[in-house]
């Protein structure tokens, strides 16, 4: 099993760094995807079966496919990424980087805090607990939830319909 | 380890079922549409043409490996494959027998439990998309670009009421017990009142359509259309790559037929086909195979009868007809669980 | 197991706008545009019609108990006043639309079931006592007004509002998930009861909290991280703004109290100094900024970003009285800001593919055009300048009462200078009204829309006599 | 009716507020006015009723406590006493007497103006009557709202900018005040002024809370170096807008200092009173020589105000019995003498629409009833024994002597400086050859304007003759507030 983990671990740092590195768009999207797919294995293998195949089917089969759509319908002449961008840019960003691995550093070399402690019961993560915690527990968040969605989805049908000015009267 | 390597060999041999299986697709296609035209289809290659598949293999395999210079190399070789994977995989955690028992050992004939086995469908199905759609982009040919385009609209959309319907049937997995399920073996092992097949089978024309769609089968074969985008996704392929595409769709509609056959019509389960008895797997199989033959019939018939759609009334037939009545169904379905079962 | 049963009665009032949303969608199909006129305002009726039905509903009630959904959302006291104070602005803005939207878009369904949805988004963020439904009910809120600021989409600025609201709103929304994820992993809790009852220290209740405030700082347009509220604003259609730079504000108020009250075991004065310097800063930049603005809307987006550093004080009191203050000032703060976005929007000239922004000298003249409305506006200007008897007087006397009792001294002497501050931009307007020569504009004849003189009226009413009556009414609010 | 628990005050109070809305229903100009000066008159009667049941005692008097607010206990709490109840009269009386000045020049938006001026008299009424700080300081801002828009709205020149740096300098002097009563509250529980001045507050409160009360009501007074908004104001209002300035507006101010800054504040009130004396000095010294160089009648009478309540406040440092009354007393003097004034410019201005003291002369001969009233007001502003000015002056002197010889010096200079710029605008007003064309058709003063002035006029006679009326119900109030601070500052 560690083996397993350093294998996928080392499969979603890939991902992640092609993802910044690519020039090409495309493969960028696609290393997003292999660092999707890692993670969703690495859900499965934590016994959160479902968030693992929930992870494939919204990232990998809606989201990249969503992103690799877009950038083919703007078309392959993109400018390639990165070019151009300015060298304070890069050392903010270089900075912020470091600072945030050193949080994190920082985050585990300290005990685990209460809250996580608690976390990660066997069986925490299948369908059955899923359901009981999304649809028992936290039912009110979930129908609000539904709200949202709603009006997300007006919200795009509102923005993507063609502007019509009303009529001079 | 014994489990590692007994599902390394299950799997083993289900690659070699389901290239057989496409293979002689490919001839039961031919010689059904050759039918359909008052033709004979291929008789030349043995008897009866049994042949041909393995001279096509032939074939496309000594074929030379060209790769055109204006592609995008790593993923133009790439796709093809990632077009295949997600077929083969899906076949994993549909059981095809029933389990034997032999003394104190009992072989299950499906590789993997899984307990989301349902929604591992939806999962794999949709990943599908990208060896098309790659496919596509990495030829660097408009034509190409314009069948990837396609492809992703298409089946992102035809997963919505596939979802839908799939999340009909999982419901439906409540009727008379104390929880649901998403697993398929569990799914063939719960007995179903008369009225749930009925009511499934309401669905199941709706579930046909969107597998057709998902499969990129005639009429909504769209991504490939030879009058208007030259084949579209796989113009620039050829050899080998282009079988692996051509295997792809084979093998999806086998998958398609099965899960179909699994979660409408029972599966393994006829007559005779008894768990735990040393015949009934052998049975059980024998409807399996009788049931997706059927199916796949259904695909071909199809095929021949039904003229390609249109790009956008394919899209609005999925928004405005499919999508609405999946939600309705899924509705009544939750009313029928909540109030009969 | 068996489904949680779920008493609704508890969110009676949200559900009713939630299920009016809904109806307003489908009120283009019952009376469809073209076919039938003179029912063009069928979404608008239906949707005033459930904003006064769940406002009734939440004044009928009596008290709310404190009864929670599951330890989700709460229907308590600071609920209830909530509910009242963002119902009443959301009423106040939709008589602006009424006669409003017609000059730009012909999607009346499609906005009014955006603005209900906003509005179910605030009451249930008043309602919120567990972090999820805190966010999600943020992010409804969120995203039906991203789409309502970018809803003029003639209009090159609203595009520009909307995409800037929407960018660092997500941004924002991130900081607050981020903030969450470490409560929760300080406690193992997501209920703010349970938070607080852990009484977890140290390092990751204090980065959370840290987070939250920038997260609801956002959304509240608190300095420094308040850079999109005037473009957003001026971008926006009229009654949006108003409408929002009210119920946004009272919502993420509520929530902010709640959160900072749960996060007991951060050292009160850790995160009250922060929020004092926030409101601090927030007041000056906001103040200082609207001294200079040449556009009505601009100057008054600026204001708003002040009046939330004043709001902040409330807060930053931590007490019941401090926020007892801060529901009187929403109070106040809806019925004088809605009126001078109200007759700014009557200022404008709505165009069909430019809403003509209002500038600074709009309003110049006005007195002789329409007398009554240039005297509405002259008290809605005082008011948010604080000059007494008007309803902004006795907000603020509560806001920097509060402060004193609790020691802030000095935060009520930079609000009461702020306050002097701010009087010199909002009696420009009033100069321009009373004293200046009409502008050139001054000879076309002002359209005075039933609809929006209703909400002026009221407005103007609310503004004046709030003050003076309403004070028994806020007692021991927030305990 | 028993005037023991009938709450007189609220009516004399509320009376214009309800006479303000009652213009609203009359639509035409001569009905507004009527009803505005019939208004202010029953204003002043009710104020009148005051008197008759007075008990010298120097306690507040009609108190009326009403529970209003919830969290924050602030009450609406009216009362009476000495100090106040000759500048509630001189409010009233100055109603009837604006109202009725403005009868014909006022054209523009009437029911406007009237409306102003109405409530202008109900806010500085609730400053004087209110004995909650809250209720107090309520009324204290809402004075300048109809002012403002007085000055802006019906002011010559440069009316915008006088408006909106009276506004602005006003509100950020008493903007801190709020802050220091919201302390005093938690301090001691009450915004009731009876409470608090039993209170005993710390000294480091009393130091803060002078001083912020002190700026507040310097610059309304106005005390040197606070005083640069009074020139514009005065100026630029109409002569109503000026009338009410100079006559009760700034008298807030010095009743702030009376009513709050010294009993609340005892012992701030010791640090700070040579300081208080020192700016009251300069500031006759300053408005007196300033008033000397104007060459516009209005800015003179303007500047001359300055020095008239830099004598005020010169009384109020004194902090003895002479010094305070006779800061009283010369608060409603210089409310009636300067309101006289401006009265007296502003119907020349009305013929001449002009201001100048170069363009006039020889008014002596062609406006004789003018000229004569003319020179009883200068002569009442100036001091002349005999007349109200002299009473108020001299007692203030006095006082100031008891405490420090070298103000009183100082002051008594300040009174020969006003005769001088007073009598110059004479000179230049009346006296000299009537050779400027413009005036040599002017109109005398017609019945209406010599109604508006009569009163005045009588009062200065009557103060000047019979003072012990006026100092009788002064004086205990006075003695009141020296028995709980005398001690303090060690007088």
């Amino acid at each position: 099993m560690p083996l397993l983990f350093a294998a996928l671990a080392l499969i979603a740092l890939v991902g992640a760094a092609g993802v910044l590195l690519s020039r090409n768009p495309v493969y960028s999207a696609l290393s997003l995807l292999l660092n999707f797919v890692a993670f969703a294995v690495m859900y499965v293998m934590l016994s959160a079966q479902f968030l693992g195949v929930v992870q494939i089917i919204v990232y990998a089969g809606a989201i990249v496919v969503l992103f690799l759509f877009v950038v083919m319908l703007i078309g392959g002449n993109l400018p390639a990424l990165g070019r151009g961008r300015r060298a304070y840019v890069r050392a903010a960003g270089v900075i912020l980087a470091a600072l945030f691995l050193l949080a994190l550093l920082f985050g585990l070399a300290r005990p685990l805090p209460n809250g996580l402690a608690a976390v990660g019961a066997p069986d925490g993560g299948s369908v059955q607990a899923l359901g009981l915690a999304l649809y028992v527990d936290h039912i009110v968040p979930f129908e609000l939830a539904s709200i949202l969605l709603l009006t997300a989805m007006l919200g795009g049908i509102v923005l993507a319909r063609r502007y019509q000015a009303p009529p001079k009267d | 380890m014994s489990i590692v390597l007994l599902s390394i060999l299950k799997s083993l041999a289900l690659i070699i079922l389901l290239l057989t299986g496409f293979a002689y697709l490919t001839y039961y296609e031919r010689k059904l549409l050759a039918r359909f035209h008052v033709r004979r289809g291929p008789n030349r290659a043995g008897p009866f043409g049994l042949l041909q598949p393995i001279a096509d293999a032939v074939k496309a395999i000594f074929k030379e490996e060209i790769v055109p210079g204006h592609v995008d190399k790593l993923i133009y070789i790439v796709a093809p494959a990632l077009s295949l994977i997600p077929a083969l995989v899906i076949f994993a955690v549909i059981p095809i027998a029933p389990d034997l028992r032999l003394g104190g050992f009992t072989l299950q004939f499906h590789v993997a439990d899984i307990n989301v086995g349902l929604l591992y469908l939806a999962a794999i199905a949709s990943v599908a998309t990208y060896g098309i759609i790659l496919g596509g982009w990495s030829s660097n040919n408009n034509y190409a670009l314009l069948g990837s385009l396609r492809t992703a609209a298409q089946m992102i959309s035809y997963e919505l009421p596939f979802g839908l319907l799939l999340a009909a049937i999982i419901l439906t997995t409540n009727i008379g017990r104390e929880a649901g399920t998403l697993s398929l073996i569990e799914i063939l092992n719960q007995p179903r009142p008369w009225w749930l097949w009925l009511w499934l089978w309401l669905a199941f024309p709706m579930f046909f359509i969107t597998m057709l769609a998902e499969s990129n089968r005639s009429p909504f074969d769209l991504p490939e259309t030879e009058n208007e985008l030259i084949a579209g996704f796989q113009v620039e392929y050829g050899g080998i790559k282009f079988a692996l595409f051509f295997m792809a769709e084979y093998i999806s509609m086998i998958t398609g037929s099965a899960i179909m056959a699994t979660l409408f019509f029972g599966g393994w389960r006829g007559p005779f086909a008894d768990p735990g008895t040393w015949y009934g797997p052998i049975v059980g199989f024998g409807w399996f195979f009788l049931k997706v033959v059927a199916l796949l019939f259904v695909y071909i018939w199809v095929r021949a009868s039904v003229p390609r759609i249109r790009y956008d009334q394919l899209l609005q037939f999925c928004w405005k007809v499919l999508t609405p009545l999946s939600i309705g169904y899924l509705v009544l379905t939750a009313l029928i669980v909540v109030f009969v079962g | 197991m068996s489904l949680p049963t779920l008493d609704f009665s508890l969110i009676l009032p949200e559900l009713v706008v939630l299920i009016t949303a809904l109806l307003v969608l489908i009120a283009d199909l019952l009376w469809p545009r073209a076919a039938s006129r003179g029912r063009e305002q069928a979404p608008a009726v239906l949707a005033l019609a459930g904003l006064i039905l769940a406002g009734l509903l939440t004044l009928l009630a009596g008290e709310w108990s404190g009864a929670t959904l599951q330890g989700m959302l709460v229907a308590d006291a600071l609920a209830r006043y909530l509910n009242l104070v963002v119902l009443l602005a959301a009423a106040l803005g939709l008589l602006l639309s009424w006669s409003y939207l017609p000059h730009f878009s012909t999607q009346r369904s499609e906005y009014y079931a955006l603005y209900l949805l906003a509005v179910a988004g605030m009451l249930f963020l008043g309602k919120s006592i567990e972090l999820i439904t805190l966010f999600v009910s943020l992010e409804i809120l969120s995203i039906a007004l991203y789409v309502l600021t970018g809803f003029h989409r003639g209009q090159l600025a609203g595009g520009e509002a909307a995409l800037k609201y929407f960018l660092l709103g997500a941004f924002s929304s991130g900081f607050l998930l981020y903030g969450a994820a470490l409560f929760y992993a300080a406690t193992g809790a997501t209920r703010l009861a349970d938070i607080a009852a852990q009484n977890a220290g140290g390092f990751y209740m204090l980065a959370g909290l840290a987070l939250f405030l920038v997260g609801l700082g956002f959304k509240l347009a608190v300095a420094p991280f308040h850079m999109w509220a005037p473009d957003a604003y001026q971008g926006a259609p009229t009654p949006v703004t108003a409408f929002m730079s009210v119920g946004t504000k009272a919502a993420a108020l509520v929530a902010l109290f709640r959160v900072v009250q749960a996060a007991g075991s951060v050292p009160v004065g850790v995160w009250a100094t922060a929020l004092a310097f926030l409101s601090l800063l927030t007041m000056t930049l906001g103040n200082l900024a609207a001294l200079r603005q040449s556009s009505l809307k601009r100057m008054l987006a600026y204001s708003s970003i002040a009046h939330a550093g004043y709001l902040l004080v409330g807060v930053v009191a931590g007490t019941a009285a401090g926020f007892d203050a801060v529901l009187f000032y929403l109070f106040a703060y809806a019925f004088m800001n809605i009126g001078a976005f109200a007759i700014a929007s009557l200022l404008e000239r709505p165009g069909f593919y430019a809403v003509q922004d209002a500038g600074i000298h709009a309003a110049d003249g006005l007195f002789g055009r329409r007398p009554w409305l240039a005297v509405a506006m002259a008290m809605f200007m005082l008011s948010l300048a604080g000059i007494p008897p008007l309803a902004g007087f006795f907000g603020k006397l509560y806001l920097f009462a509060a402060a004193v009792e609790s020691g802030w001294a000095w935060l009520a002497v930079a609000g009461v200078l702020n306050s002097v501050i701010s009087a010199y931009y909002y009696l420009r307007v009033v100069v321009g009204m009373f004293m200046a020569e009409p502008s050139a504009s001054a000879h076309l004849r002002l359209p005075l829309p039933a609809s929006a003189t209703l909400a002026v009226a009221l407005t103007a009413l609310g503004t004046l006599l709030f003050g003076l009556l309403a004070t028994p009414w806020f007692q021991g609010i927030s305990r | 009716m028993d005037l023991t628990t009938f709450p007189l005050l609220s009516l004399i109070l509320w009376l214009p507020v309800l006479g303000a809305l009652a213009l609203f229903l009359f639509a035409d100009a001569r009905s507004i006015r009527v009803t505005a000066l019939v208004v202010t008159l029953l204003d002043f009667a009710a104020s009148l009723l005051l008197l008759p049941r007075w008990t010298p005692d120097g306690s507040m008097h009609y108190q009326e406590v009403l529970a209003w607010a919830a969290g924050l206990d602030f009450r609406y709490h009216l009362g009476v006493d000495g100090i106040s109840l000759w500048l509630v009269l001189l409010t009233t009386l100055l109603g009837p007497i604006v109202v009725l000045f403005s009868w014909r020049n006022v054209t523009e938006n009437v029911r406007s103006f009237f409306f102003l001026l109405l409530i202008q008299q109900a806010g500085m009424l609730g400053v004087f009557l209110s004995l909650d700080l809250i209720l107090f300081f309520i009324f204290w801002e809402f004075t300048l709202i109809p002012m403002y828009f007085l000055i802006g709205q019906w002011g010559s020149g440069r009316r915008v900018y006088a408006a909106t740096k009276f506004f602005l300098y006003t509100m950020a002097g008493s903007a801190l005040m709020l802050v220091v009563i919201l302390l005093l509250y938690f301090q001691t529980g009450s915004f009731n002024w009876l409470t608090l001045k039993e209170a005993g507050l710390d000294r480091t409160l009393q130091f803060w809370g002078f001083l912020t009360f002190a700026l507040a009501f310097a610059i309304k007074v106005p005390m040197f170096p606070f005083h640069t908004w009074l020139p514009d104001a005065h100026v630029e209002a109409p002569t109503a807008g000026s009338v009410i300035l100079a006559g009760v507006l700034l008298k807030m101010g010095v009743y702030g200092f009376l009513r709050f800054c010294l009993p609340l504040f005892p012992q701030a009130t010791a640090i700070f009173l040579p300081w208080i004396a020192g700016l009251a000095i300069v500031g006759i010294l300053y408005g007196s020589l300033t008033a000397l160089v104007q060459k516009d009648v209005k800015s003179l009478v303007a500047y001359s105000s300055i020095a008239h309540l830099g004598f005020v406040m010169l009384g109020v440092a004194s902090m003895n019995e002479q010094g305070l009354s006779g800061a009283v007393l010369q608060s409603v003097n210089h409310g009636l003498s300067t309101g006289a004034l401006f009265l007296m410019v502003g119907m020349i201005y009305d013929r001449r629409h002009t201001r100048l003291l170069a363009e006039f002369g020889g008014l002596w001969r062609q406006m004789p009833v003018y000229s004569a009233l003319f020179m009883v007001v200068v002569m009442a502003s100036v001091g002349l024994p005999g007349l109200n000015g002299f009473v108020g002056e001299f007692t203030i002197l006095l006082g100031a002597f008891r405490v420090n010889p070298l103000w009183a010096a100082l002051g008594t200079l300040g009174v020969i400086l006003a005769a001088w710029y007073l009598l110059a605008a004479v000179r230049g007003l009346l006296h000299g050859p009537l050779d400027n064309p413009a005036n040599q058709h002017l109109a005398d003063l017609d019945r209406r304007e010599v109604l508006v002035l009569a009163p005045l006029v009588l009062l200065f006679f009557l103060i000047g003759l019979f003072p012990a009326l006026f100092f009788d119900k002064i004086t205990p109030a006075v003695e009141l507030l020296l028995r709980d601070v005398g001690p303090v500052i060690g007088r």
